[in-house]
């Protein structure tokens, strides 16, 4: 009986903590950067503010949800869902702690990446389905964007791959448990900060974020976008930097380890991986948006090629150190 | 019947569907976004055979890059808005005779192969042996497939700049 | 408010598919206000601009018509409700010119004061919209923009003591000033001009040690000296074009002369030069008010002291331009009186409207992206575009 | 160059213009010399500087185009006006010389009915296309509602 049921508890259990975390983490973003700007940050909704995010999702239900007369009305409607789906698979192959996830694959690291290339589609979808001239420029410049850093981001998640010789998520994770791969001589700390650059710049964050540049397109694919629908959109975003967060303290910081009893592991990560959410959130806050030559010209003449460069010293190294880790 | 049996149908009832409804939809746009979800049930028939790897390739690749440069092609060279795009062709007759052969050829493979009642069990790592492979045994191939690839990038390239 | 023509489009040379025309406005988040521009756009490429403009317009020429003297210069500041102090400088400028009015030193040393503390006050509106258009309003623009507003506050603060108002003042009258100041607020200006003066070092470490924010003003939108003079733009934007023009050096009105200051001249031409002029004015605006406030002269704050309005004031008949400096150029107003109590006719030089005129010259072959930027950089005030 | 040479230089090219004062030099050209005589300040006298155009209604004495330019480099400032005459609402257009005269001008043609002739795109620019009337002129009642608000 309570075996037929695991496959469908754990990932109730991960899905529910998973948009718990998500929630909070608008507030955490926006209590980091009231900090930044001298502010306070929201604060009369309970105590310091802690209840906001849940005001917030209550406020967005209850709004009107608008559908303009010309839009693909399928498509249109459909797009939200597309677009949140991956951003929730991706969640999948994550392992918490040793044992803990839905799904522990194998090819846990190409599952991720492919499954957030998907986002693509509902990205479009809700770009082409509002029937509107700046969804549509910002669909468009996503497609430009996701395809130029998809491959910089693979490249910088493949180094720890090399080093530890498994495209295994959990056996990534074991293989730093003597050394964080950020602590990697030179090799770490590059593929670290090419692997933030390329997530800030594949989950659209600022000063990346050309899709939504609210300033040009005013909110970019999901201008036409209200209520739940926008909340979805919304949720599916963040979700992604959660995963990508979550991804990077897996294969830079060593995921689950820490000092303390076992237990006390899945904290861990979710410290670690907010660390690389706050990381992500600094560059966001801090710089001015950059426009689309210029972010694909940064991909194609720098990221890409510096990447490549990297991997292929790593195998080096990997090779001229004898069999990787496992 | 097993769950993979299940599994199996609904996939291809979805298959089969959507892969009909990229010929038949009107909208090309649609067309695009039935394909992905053809190319996604296709992920998910490789994932019902184990082959894990094969699954999140065609994924990357086909549903994310491939549908994202066919959707990017019909944004840059069609009308945009409302515009719907006859996707009849008129050599029907050329069409029936290709398809039919195409399906003689493949019928003919099938016929007279014998399947094996159950599936044999996957041994060792899939991953790892692909991996091994391609970069031992299939070495030359795989190297050639990337100079055709560089040679047809290449080839974008020169038709794409625009003229000096 | 017009529809479109295609002969004032700018089309370039280019052989390519379709074309996009997209509506950037009339409600938009970068436009300052209700500006509408029609882009036709090449892909990311826009290739042509028409500007419309007018949503804003409340015909200020023919209400001063229909009020006095005295009326009018308190609402001469919804004109530029940026800057409104230099709004209402010009006008009390021209009629004063008309009637030959002395106005007494004090008054004219207050005068520059509140003129160039809201001078730095709209230049530090300027900053933060302008990151905020370049940054995005969630991303590091508003960083900036919220630490240029709070820099903001503190200037409103002091006019708010000095006037009780802080947008819209009514602090200049014809012969003179309304107000003196309350005391404690020399030092508390003092204060204030210290503070901004240790910020505005921290905003350009802050934005020229970065490089995104390097690349997306340098080159970009660049006017350049041919151009500028051709238009006829004033301010920081032919000043960032390498031409010499400040109406304080050049016609020096209200005391300008005894102060010491620098024009600060860029020949770049493009947002860079523009924002680096701008920078420098703040400084230049900060040492002014410090030697202002070291020298005020006692004295009466009005050409009929004793009297605490002048509406009773008759001007002559004749006419004058006077002009001022104001933060985005030259702000002048054009007065022909007949000898009655109120104007017979009067025109507003806006200085915003002449500089977005520079749009449709510029923006053609620029990205989608570069639009605010240089919209941002040219500084419209829409009040003031519209009138 | 001095105000006095720029006087002189006036009185020898146009004999039909009177320059006066100093600051600004108010100077009255006939309408037929109006874009000539702006290309002789722009070239001769070098004032560059388009400040603004504009027009004053003088009710039965017709329709006067004023325009100010400036030698902002030798401080010397000239106010041009031209009398239209009665009845009369039609003016050569500046955008040849300066280019700055384009949205000036048609602010002008907005508010008063003067048609440049010459302006490459001459629409009206504040006021919406279907507005009836130009407001500044003096025979525009103040008080009476107009559509579509009437």
């Amino acid at each position: 009986m309570m075996e037929w049921l695991t496959p469908l508890i754990v990932p109730f259990i991960v899905l529910n903590a998973i948009l718990g975390i998500v929630t909070y983490v608008t507030l955490l973003e926006r209590k980091f950067a009231a900090r930044m700007q001298s502010r306070v940050g929201p604060y009369r909704v309970g105590p310091h503010g802690l209840l906001q995010p849940i005001a917030d999702a209550i406020k967005l239900m209850m709004k009107e949800d608008v559908v303009p007369t010309a839009a693909d009305r399928p498509v249109y409607n459909l797009a939200p869902i597309v677009f949140l789906i991956p951003c929730m698979l991706i969640f999948a192959t994550i392992p918490f702690a040793p044992g803990l996830g839905v799904a522990d694959l194998n090819i846990g690291i190409l599952f991720f990446l492919a499954v957030s290339a998907m986002e693509i589609v509902g990205l479009f979808m809700a770009g082409w389905g509002s029937n509107n001239k700046y969804a549509l420029l910002s669909a468009m410049r996503a497609v430009n964007q996701v395809i130029s850093y998809d491959l910089p981001f693979i490249f910088a998640a493949l180094v720890p791959v090399l080093l530890a010789g498994s495209l295994r998520l959990s056996e990534i994770a074991v293989a730093q448990a003597g050394l964080w791969f950020v602590f990697y001589p030179v090799i770490g700390q590059l593929a670290f900060v090419a692997f933030i650059v390329s997530t800030v710049a594949a989950e659209n964050r600022a000063p990346f974020d050309i899709l939504e540049a609210e300033s040009e397109l005013v909110a970019g694919f999901r201008v036409e976008y209200s209520g739940m629908k926008f909340a979805i959109i919304q949720l599916g975003e963040y979700a992604h930097v959660v995963g990508a967060s979550f991804l990077g303290a897996l294969l830079f910081l060593g995921a689950w380890a820490g000092p303390g009893p076992e237990w006390l592991g899945p904290v861990w990560f979710l410290v670690k991986a907010m660390f690389v959410f706050l990381l992500v959130t600094w560059v966001r806050w801090s710089f001015v948006r950059i426009r689309v030559d210029q972010i694909l010209a940064l991909s194609w003449k720098a990221l890409l090629p510096a990447t490549l460069v990297l991997l292929i010293a790593t195998a080096v190294v990997v090779v001229w150190r004898g069999t990787p880790g496992v | 019947m097993t769950a993979d049996a299940v599994a199996f149908w609904c996939l291809a009832v979805v298959l089969v569907g959507s892969a009909l409804a990229v010929v038949l939809t009107k909208n090309l746009f649609h067309a695009v976004l039935w394909l992905a979800l053809a190319l996604t049930g296709t992920a998910g028939v490789f994932l019902l055979l184990d082959a894990e790897f094969i699954a999140a390739v065609q994924l990357l690749l086909y549903a994310g890059g491939i549908v994202t440069i066919v959707v990017f092609a019909i944004v840059v060279t069609e009308r945009l808005v409302g515009e719907r795009i006859s996707q009849t062709s008129r050599r029907i007759a050329g069409g029936a005779v290709v398809a039919g052969g195409v399906l003689a050829l493949i019928l003919n493979a099938v016929r007279g192969q014998v399947f094996p009642a159950a599936r044999p069990e996957m041994v060792g790592d899939l991953t790892r042996t692909v991996g091994e492979t391609v970069m031992t045994r299939f070495v030359l191939a795989f190297e050639l497939l990337a100079v055709l690839m560089l040679a047809a990038l290449m080839g974008a390239i020169y038709f794409a700049r625009p003229d000096d | 408010m017009s529809t479109i023509a295609p002969s004032t489009r700018v089309e370039l040379d280019y052989t390519g598919s379709e074309r996009l025309t997209m509506n950037m406005g009339p409600q938009h988040p970068s436009a300052h206000g209700v500006f509408r521009a029609i882009l036709t756009l090449e892909g990311e490429q826009v290739v042509g601009i028409d500007a419309v403009i007018g949503y804003l317009h409340r015909c200020h020429e023919k209400l001063a018509e229909t009020l006095t003297y005295a009326q009018y210069p308190s609402i001469a500041s919804k004109t530029d409700y940026v800057a409104a102090m230099t709004s209402e400088f010009a006008y009390v400028r021209a009629a004063a010119m008309i009637g030959k009015i002395e106005v007494p030193k004090r008054a004219q040393y207050l005068r520059v004061i509140a003129a160039e503390l809201q001078r730095v006050a709209s230049h530090l509106l300027w900053l933060g919209t302008w990151c905020l258009d370049m940054g995005g309003a969630l991303g590091g623009g508003a960083t900036v923009f919220l630490y240029c507003i709070r820099e903001r506050e503190f200037i409103l603060d002091l006019f708010e003591s000095l006037v009780g108002a802080r947008l819209l003042y009514g602090f200049y009258q014809v012969g003179g000033v309304r107000y003196d100041l309350p005391p404690g607020w020399a030092e508390q200006c003092r204060e204030t001009v210290d503070f901004i003066d240790r910020r505005i070092g921290e905003y350009e470490r802050m934005l020229e040690d970065n490089p995104f924010f390097l690349v997306r003003t340098q080159g970009v939108g660049v006017i350049s000296r041919e151009l500028a003079q051709g238009v006829g733009i004033s301010g920081p934007l032919v000043r960032g074009s390498g031409v010499n023009y400040d109406i304080r050096r050049t016609e020096p009105y209200s005391s300008y002369e005894d102060f010491d200051f620098r024009v600060p001249v860029e020949t770049g031409g493009d947002c860079y030069a523009r924002y680096r002029v701008r920078m420098v004015e703040f400084r230049e605006s900060l040492k002014i008010v410090r030697q202002a406030l070291d020298r005020l002269p006692e004295g009466p704050i009005s050409s009929r002291p004793g009297l605490k309005s002048v509406a009773q004031i008759r001007i002559p008949k004749g006419e004058a331009y006077a002009r001022v400096e104001g933060a985005r150029g030259e702000v002048g107003c054009y007065l022909i009186a007949d000898g009655s109590a109120k104007p017979y006719r009067m025109k507003w030089r806006g200085a915003s409207f002449s500089n977005l005129a520079i749009l449709p010259h510029i923006i053609p072959g620029h990205k989608v992206a570069d639009v605010v930027a240089i919209m941002g950089s040219v500084d419209p005030v829409f009040g003031e575009v519209d009138r | 160059m001095t105000l006095d040479q720029a006087r002189t230089l006036i009185a020898e090219r146009f004999p039909g213009a009177q320059a006066a004062g100093d600051s600004p030099m108010v100077v009255t050209v006939p309408a037929d010399v109006w874009v000539p005589f702006a290309r002789f300040a722009k070239e001769t006298l070098g004032c560059w500087f388009f400040s603004f155009l504009t027009a004053v209604d003088w009710k039965e004495e017709g329709l006067e185009v004023v325009a100010k330019i400036d030698n902002v480099d030798e401080k010397l400032s000239l106010l041009v006006k031209t009398r239209l005459g009665p009845g009369v609402s039609a003016c050569p257009s500046l955008t040849g010389v300066y280019r700055g005269a384009d949205w000036m001008e048609r602010e002008c043609y907005d508010m008063f009915g003067i048609r440049f002739e010459g302006h490459p795109d001459l629409r009206r620019i504040l006021l919406g296309d279907d507005w009836e009337g130009h407001p500044l002129l003096k025979s525009y009642p103040v008080d009476a509602p107009h559509p579509p608000f009437r």
